[in-house]
């Protein structure tokens, strides 16, 4: 057979309409009121043109290309601190005694936290079976990614000597040294490398089957070839699917307290030390939901905007916006239970060093921040409680940057409150960024965004083949599947097997 | 034709998977073992030096004590470099007009130090006492090998952390009588662990536990 | 300031920003720190010498040398004659039992002496003394025998006779130790003559601690002894192994090595 | 599991005479664990009173637990809302209703204040003893304080006893009126202000009642350690429970091997959390290491407690962790009683182990820091009290049970719950 | 490779347009007696696996024992590295500090676990394959899309280039095409 037909084209496909087209997201039907998960009318070819359309497209949009100017721009203010830290050194942070930890490792926690959402929404809400998870989990993994990468650079930049960071993993060197596996310092090297390379297998592994996509319907043969190379040969048999949901599904149940365990570790940086206000045994679960509740924001931050622009309202709806600010109110009343445990608990404890810390922060000299960190985690997103809040997306998006502003601040207190008051007071200090910690900072937000624009150039940024499963003409008729699946079980004579990668998800 | 690749991409990609598995098992092995070599440590390679001076020939041949010129070895962190005068010693008569010692008598002339190639230079954040190693039986050619047989002086380890933890983890297989410090050419005796220890308690050297620990040596 | 040039220039910014990528490459770490080390250079210094010598006058503390006896081996009127000079019975350091027979009130006992020329001496500076500064004890005379061995016998030869590696090399002869003159020498001289030196000999005083000068003058005393003992000063019970021939080897296994050289002073004479 | 007569309407009904027969033996459990317990505190026990009253203790928040555990799966349910909590519903409801007895149960723990808690004795707190100790106690005699104690008891049951109340009252009501929505509106609006009060009232319900007993320990995680330990005891009596209860009318008519993964699923993650909840309070306190924290371990992890700290390690967790791991335990209810049982018997261990070794702190007064003390009686008279006050709690249970509908016959998500299973989306 | 030097030809392939008759299908030609046939679907259909899939996975178990072996080589690692390797008093705490090796060993656990997830997945599949005969019906590229597509290979027994195609004609087939080796 002749391989000189010509690829399929939009024009062809109109040839061969769908012959169900659904009339309402199945998953969607919900008794609360609340939308479905993707908006009736689609079928397998829409679904997979409109999420392909929007990377394969010829044209770039020109506010694709404004905002990539703008972000890139950014991004040299990081090349440019970076190659003056490196030229200088890190006396140019602000980090002096006695706060020798500051705007570096805040910015580390920072973006760690954002970082948590992608591992979430991708694992544990697959494991919980919420479908609402499809249209966003490819996005936040790609987030994900992104963020720990921005986060990497920092404990990579402080340590002064980034070309010898190797020395923090244990490889027979000519020191005879090893690493200091005592220290929450390699737990975290431990954690933040386990978890960036099992959230990059993840978000690969998710994209193989699209990637296929990708390769059979780009025209021009660079792509096809790079995209084709990528699919690693994805031809969706049977048999591949078969082993491709039982890997997922282990995966998605090994980042879960994968990703429980990244934060945890963050926290003990800080937690297993003795410094009052950070030793404290809530931390770890305080850090978690912390880290969920900043990566939430950043995922409404991101998706409102690009929902918006993409119109992409069919597939991320308004079921998605509300579960994600649900989330948000869940993990910031947690994280509101820390604050009020660490105040309580200070004064329960009736430690002289730990009530001083306390007032410290509370009427101490960075009491404003402290006051602004409980305005902006505690108190605005207590609006979240309202349905009418939750629909709004401009009330939204703004509480969503009070989060992330505050998600800041709340390392800044932790950190800097704790330090800039040392048990001696010939050793108290003060503590101000310099010009070039906040110059990385930025700089690092220029560099997500850059990364995030071209992965949404590039790439599916919503799971096609799993959107596809979410449609109502995915499921076999009834009376097929249930002599199908009967007969096979009684051939085997075991339980029922792992089942389709959303209906019957297991452990 | 959805057909991309040619039918050799198949072994290819498992190839070139395979390969590339290999080629950074084998680099990062390679770095390890390059690490390691004399090229890096700088051992074995004789250090060229402003005067020809031999160790074999005033060690070996004459029979010079090594304290004779590094006097301070054994009350100082340095084992000390004589000066010129120590040279002079004898040089005022023995090879007197040699064209080799110019520099030694120019030296002695203009009262300018002879500016010797460092050839055993420790990091500076190493304190290393030499006062301390010899009087608890650490010979010189533990360190220094056979000085009788280095006409030009080079490093015979690598001077790297693992080879000085190779004895301080077990310096009884290193612990000689202290008459045999500076003998060049003292080897082991066959029972070499079962003297050393008993060294090692003559000498109270310390504990492995002392001697690995950090600030042993990083001060 | 280097950022006001970062931005004039772009060129410049590049140009940094590469090196910037090549600085990350090298060895900027601790091995070298910006200190000095020992034997170290600085480029600061006319002679290139990181180690400065004290100035001038400067006593540091605990180097106050006001003792002469022990510095200087010289005392006004040293001579004193509450002195008759050191000598030592033959042999008598061989053992530890026998040396401390032999030593009274700290010091070597002399009324035994074969030869005491000292007051004979007629050559040497009349302000040198005739006692050591300690008392000499046998830990002295081995310490005393171990530093003549790393500095003197190069040329003195083991026994003493001059008759050192170096000289056989070309150097100049030295006086033997066991020449009358030297024999009847006070203490002082010797001491006088490893600090500031004599004749063709350089002095040691940097090479030597002063205590380690008396302790090899008390070693030249000893080979002085010993190159002129008489069977009869051996103890009685080692005389008889000596005329059998089955004289004991010192511990430490330095007596086979004095042996050969005494053998070879022997052929010398 | 599901019968073939599909056509009969189901009997929501509670099947009588099997939860009569389980009443009596709950009685007759009961009244031997009073009587062991007694007789091992006062006969064999070590410190007669001080010992009953820690057995006591620990049988009470370990059945607190389970009541309260009901109470916040219940608001949860409400506000997740998924097949998987309407099915347990009722079953919650009736532990909830126990809070009553609860309450009175309470009394002897605050008759026993003064051989329970150090710092209700007033004669350390202003006693000068040169240690330093009474200084940090007066500096928390604010809070420490027997009225105090008092008022914050009546303050906790208020807030609970008023959430079970509405929640049960709009629930039955729900039943009578299963079209009008109002009720299952209350129902999550009261349950997710609820879930709030709920945490904050059992976090300084355990520091009052347990975290106190060493009045100078504090761990800030305490709270959410009870929270998630508590979850852990409910859940797993709820699905001992629902598979008791399976073999009758009505949940032998629906109950399919999904009901039983999806509660396996949450059985796992509450194993994992309280796990999780304890390493890490373990290594923050073993890091630190300072004096006033580590011997609350130090008293935990040698000599007979530590050997019942390596038991709970391996059958609190490891043991169940694994098993659980497995799809096929999740879904068949034989081999998912027997983990579930060793879990809610592990979690009485695990109370003895957060209240027992204080027994022995307590009684070396003014030394606080001694331990490495252990006596198997003791251990054996907490498990006697908790089978005790179980008599009673069970019975009361059980009355509770008996008198609603098993599943919530008004709730808009009955449908989807009875075919939980069949239909595959949730 | 002998059956397709016999026939020519890899297999033939019928195409659908819906998950049901694809599954209908596979499930017929395996009551027909095929055994080597592939069904590929633009994603997951649980029946249609449970069709074409002979045996469960093992995939769960080699993802086990990674893990175990990866939670026992963590904690090996840092046992012999504090503890033996070079043993050095960090604050008083034992060389073998098993509270502190929790988070590298749990860290480990999940790397070495989740490695055996993804590459034994793509291992058990034989990816990478960028070149399969079935990517040369013209087609294909709908199987990324909308379409469903049955294969029976050459290589079955009771394969028959125009019985085989006739008999996936009469199941609903969209179309059925040669596929090319």
């Amino acid at each position: 057979m002749s391989t000189e037909v010509t690829r399929g084209t939009d024009d062809r496909i109109d040839q061969y309409p769908d012959k169900h087209v659904t009339e309402g997201g199945r998953a969607g039907e919900e008794l609360d009121g609340y939308p479905p998960v993707i908006a009736p009318g689609h079928s397998f070819a829409s679904v997979t043109d409109k999420i392909a359309s929007l990377a394969l497209r010829k044209r770039t949009p020109i506010g694709w290309l404004f905002a990539f100017f703008i972000a890139g721009s950014i991004l040299q203010l990081l090349v440019l601190s970076i190659a003056y830290l490196l030229a200088v050194g890190v006396g140019v942070f602000g980090n002096n005694q006695p706060v020798g930890w500051a705007v570096p490792i805040i910015s580390f926690v920072w973006w760690i936290g954002i970082g948590h959402a992608g591992t979430l929404i991708s694992a544990i809400l697959l494991l919980f079976r919420q479908s609402w998870r499809t249209s966003i989990n490819r996005f936040a993994e790609a987030m994900t990614l992104f963020a720990v990468a921005c986060a990497g650079l920092y404990p990579l930049l402080h340590t002064g000597r980034p070309w010898l960071a190797y020395w923090m993993f244990p490889y027979p060197n000519t020191m005879g040294m090893w690493p200091q596996f005592r220290s929450p310092l390699i737990w975290d090297v431990f954690a933040v490398s386990t978890y960036a390379s099992v959230s990059a297998l993840f978000w690969f592994v998710g994209l193989v089957p699209d990637l296929a996509t990708f390769r059979d319907k780009s025209r021009h043969w660079i792509p096809r070839t790079l995209f084709g190379l990528g699919a690693l040969g994805w031809r969706g048999s049977a048999r591949h699917w078969h082993r491709y949901e039982t890997a997922y599904l282990l995966l998605a149940g090994l980042s879960t307290p994968l990703v429980l365990s990244v934060h945890t570790i963050v926290s003990f940086d800080f937690a297993v030390s003795i410094v009052p206000g950070w030793h404290a045994t809530i931390f770890p679960p305080y850090f978690v939901a912390g880290a969920v509740y900043a990566g939430f924001a950043m995922v409404l931050t991101l998706l409102i905007p690009i929902r918006v622009f993409y119109g992409l309202e069919d597939f991320i709806t308004m079921r998605h916006i509300h579960n994600c600010a649900k989330v948000m109110l869940a993990t910031g009343l947690i994280v509101f239970y820390g604050y009020i445990m660490e105040a309580f608990f200070a004064w329960y404890s009736a430690n002289i060093y730990e009530r001083a810390m306390m007032w410290n922060r509370m009427a101490g000299s960075y009491s404003f921040f402290y006051w602004s960190l409980i305005l902006c985690n505690g108190i605005v997103p207590q609006l979240l409680w309202s349905k009418r809040v939750r629909e709004n997306m401009f009330a939204l998006f703004t509480i969503a940057m009070f989060v992330n502003v505050g998600m800041w601040l709340e390392r800044f207190i932790i950190l800097i409150t704790s330090l800039y008051r040392d048990f001696l007071p010939s050793s108290w200090g003060m503590y101000m960024p310099t010009i070039w910690d906040l110059a990385m900072f930025v700089g690092t937000l220029g560099f997500f965004v850059v990364n995030i624009l071209l992965f949404i150039r590039l790439l599916p940024i919503i799971s096609i083949f799993e959107m596809r499963t979410l449609l109502p003409e995915a499921k076999v008729h009834p009376e097929e599947e249930h002599k199908v699946i009967e007969d096979k079980r009684q051939e085997r004579g075991d339980t029922p097997a792992s089942g389709g990668l959303l209906p019957a998800t297991g452990d | 034709m959805p057909q991309i690749f040619h039918r050799s991409t198949n072994a290819l990609s498992k190839l070139s998977i395979v390969v590339g598995a290999l080629l950074a098992v084998g680099a990062i092995f390679t770095l390890l073992v390059l690490d390691r070599s004399n090229y890096n440590t700088g051992a074995f390679v004789d250090v060229q030096q402003p005067v020809q001076f031999s160790h074999k020939h005033h060690n070996g041949d004459i029979g010079i004590d090594c304290r004779y010129c590094h006097t301070a070895v054994e009350v100082s962190s340095s084992a000390g470099i004589p000066p010129t005068a120590t040279c002079m010693n004898c040089h005022t008569q023995i090879w007197a007009d040699s064209p080799y010692l110019e520099p030694v008598r120019e030296s002695w002339r203009t009262r300018q130090p002879i500016q010797w190639v460092r050839v055993h230079d420790l990091p500076d954040f190493v304190y290393f006492n030499h006062s301390v190693h010899v009087a608890k039986g650490v010979g010189c050619s533990t360190c220094h090998g056979n000085m009788i047989q280095q006409p030009l002086v080079h490093q015979v380890a690598s001077l790297k952390m693992e080879w000085c933890l190779e004895c301080h983890r077990q310096p009884e297989l290193f612990l000689r009588p202290k008459d045999q410090i500076y003998n060049a050419e003292w080897q082991p005796p066959s029972n070499q662990e079962e003297v050393g220890l008993r060294l090692k308690k003559q000498y109270n050297v310390m504990t492995a536990e002392v001697l690995t620990s950090c600030s042993t040596c990083h001060r | 300031m280097l950022i006001t040039n970062l931005q004039a220039r772009p060129v410049v910014l590049l140009l940094c920003l590469v090196a910037a990528g090549f600085g990350a490459g090298c060895r900027q770490d601790m091995q070298d720190q910006p200190r000095y080390e020992v034997y170290e250079t600085s480029p600061f210094f006319a002679d290139k010498r990181a180690s400065r010598n004290l100035p001038e006058g400067v006593v540091p503390r605990g180097y106050l040398r006001d003792d002469d006896h022990l510095y200087l081996g010289k005392i006004a009127g040293g001579a004193g004659g509450n002195n008759t000079g050191a000598a030592q019975q033959g042999g008598a350091v061989q053992t530890s039992q026998t040396a401390e027979q032999n030593i009274v009130g700290g010091r070597l006992d002399t009324n035994n002496a074969v030869a005491s020329p000292g007051s004979a001496s007629t050559q040497s500076d009349p302000n040198n003394v005739d006692t050591f500064p300690f008392p000499v004890t046998e830990e002295v005379i081995n310490r005393g025998q171990e530093r003549y061995q790393i500095f003197c016998s190069m040329c003195h030869g083991l026994t003493g006779y001059g008759d050192g590696m170096v000289v056989r090399r070309g150097y100049k002869r030295p006086t033997s130790y066991h020449d009358e003159r030297l024999r009847g020498e006070r203490v002082g001289h010797f001491y006088d003559v490893i600090t500031n030196g004599w004749g063709s000999m350089p002095n040691y005083a940097a090479q030597i601690t002063p205590r380690d000068r008396w302790a090899i003058t008390a070693y030249i005393r000893t080979l002085q002894l010993s190159q002129g003992a008489r069977l009869e000063d051996v103890p009685e019970a080692e005389r008889r192994q000596i005329e059998t021939g089955n004289a004991p080897v010192l511990p430490g296994g330095q007596g086979t090595h004095e042996n050969e050289s005494g053998a070879r002073g022997e052929g010398n004479r | 599991m599901r019968h073939e007569d599909s056509q009969t309407p189901i009997n929501f009904a509670p099947p009588f005479a099997a939860l009569s027969r389980v009443q009596s033996i709950a009685l007759i459990v009961g009244v031997i664990g009073i009587v062991a317990m007694l007789a091992l505190s006062f006969l064999g026990g070590v410190f007669g009173l001080k010992q009953f009253f820690h057995a006591y203790l620990t049988a009470y928040i370990f059945w607190v637990g389970v009541t309260l555990g009901c109470l916040g799966w219940l608001m949860l349910q409400f506000v997740a809302r998924g097949a998987w909590g309407v099915t347990i519903r009722r079953v919650l409801e009736a532990g909830t209703k126990t809070l009553p007895l609860m309450a009175i149960l309470f009394v002897p723990v605050i008759l026993g204040l003064h051989a329970l808690y150090h710092w209700a004795d007033h004669d350390v707190l202003f006693v000068a003893s040169g240690e330093g100790k009474p200084e940090l106690l007066q500096l928390k005699g604010l809070y420490l304080d027997a009225g105090w104690f008092v008022v914050r008891f009546v303050m906790f049951f208020v807030i609970w006893g008023g959430l079970a109340f509405f929640i049960n009252r709009w629930s039955a009501a729900q039943d009578r009126e299963p079209g009008n929505p109002y009720y299952g509106n209350m129902l999550r609006n009261i349950s997710g202000p609820g879930i709030v009060f709920f945490a904050l009232t059992v976090t300084f319900a355990s520091v009052d009642w347990v975290m106190s007993l060493d009045p100078e320990w504090y761990s800030t995680i305490f709270g959410i350690l009870f929270v998630g330990g508590w979850a852990l005891s409910a859940i797993a009596f709820t699905i001992i429970t629902m598979i008791l209860l399976s073999k009758y009318e009505p949940f032998n008519r629906f109950l399919t091997p999904m009901h039983f993964h999806d509660l396996g699923k949450l059985l796992l993650a509450l194993t994992m959390l309280w796990a999780y909840f304890s390493v890490s309070q373990l290594l923050i306190i073993w890091s630190g290491n300072l004096p006033e924290e580590i011997p609350w371990y130090l008293r935990r992890m040698r000599g007979g407690w530590g050997m019942v700290s390596i038991l709970i390690v391996l059958f609190h967790f490891a043991v169940p962790f694994l098993i659980l791991l497995s799809r096929r335990t999740k879904r068949d209810t034989r081999l998912l009683l027997i983990v579930t049982v060793l879990l809610f018997f592990m979690r009485m261990i695990d109370s003895s182990w957060l209240v027992m070794p204080q027994e022995f702190v307590n009684h070396a007064a003014g030394r606080p820091n001694t331990y490495v003390d252990f006596s198997f009686v003791s251990l054996l008279t907490a498990l006697a009290a908790i089978a005790g006050i179980g008599g009673a709690w069970v019975w009361f249970y059980i009355y509770n049970l008996k008198k609603m509908p098993l599943m919530p016959l008004g709730d808009p998500l009955l449908e989807r719950a009875l075919t939980h299973g069949s239909e595959e989306h949730h | 490779m002998e059956d397709a030097l016999k026939t020519g030809i890899y297999g033939v392939v019928a195409e659908f347009d819906n998950a049901t008759d694809i599954t209908r299908a596979a499930r017929k030609a395996k009551d027909a007696g095929y055994t080597k046939l592939d069904a590929f679907s633009p994603f997951p259909i649980e029946e249609l696996s449970e069709t074409i899939v002979e045996r469960h996975t093992r995939l769960p178990w080699l993802v086990f024992a990674g893990g175990v072996i990866g939670c026992i080589g963590g904690y090996y690692l840092q046992y012999w590295t504090q503890g033996v390797a070079y043993p050095l008093n960090i604050g008083g705490r034992p060389y073998n500090s098993w509270v502190s090796f929790i988070p590298v060993t749990f860290e480990c656990t999940i790397l070495l676990a989740s490695l055996v997830a993804v590459f034994g997945m793509f291992l058990l599949n034989g990816l990478p394959k960028p070149y399969h005969p079935v990517f040369n019906v013209p087609r294909f590229d709908l199987a990324s899309r909308n379409r469903f597509f049955l294969l029976i290979e050459a290589a079955d027994s009771k394969f028959d280039r125009q019985g085989t195609a006739d008999f996936l004609r009469q199941q609903n087939a969209r179309e059925v095409v040669d596929v090319d080796y």
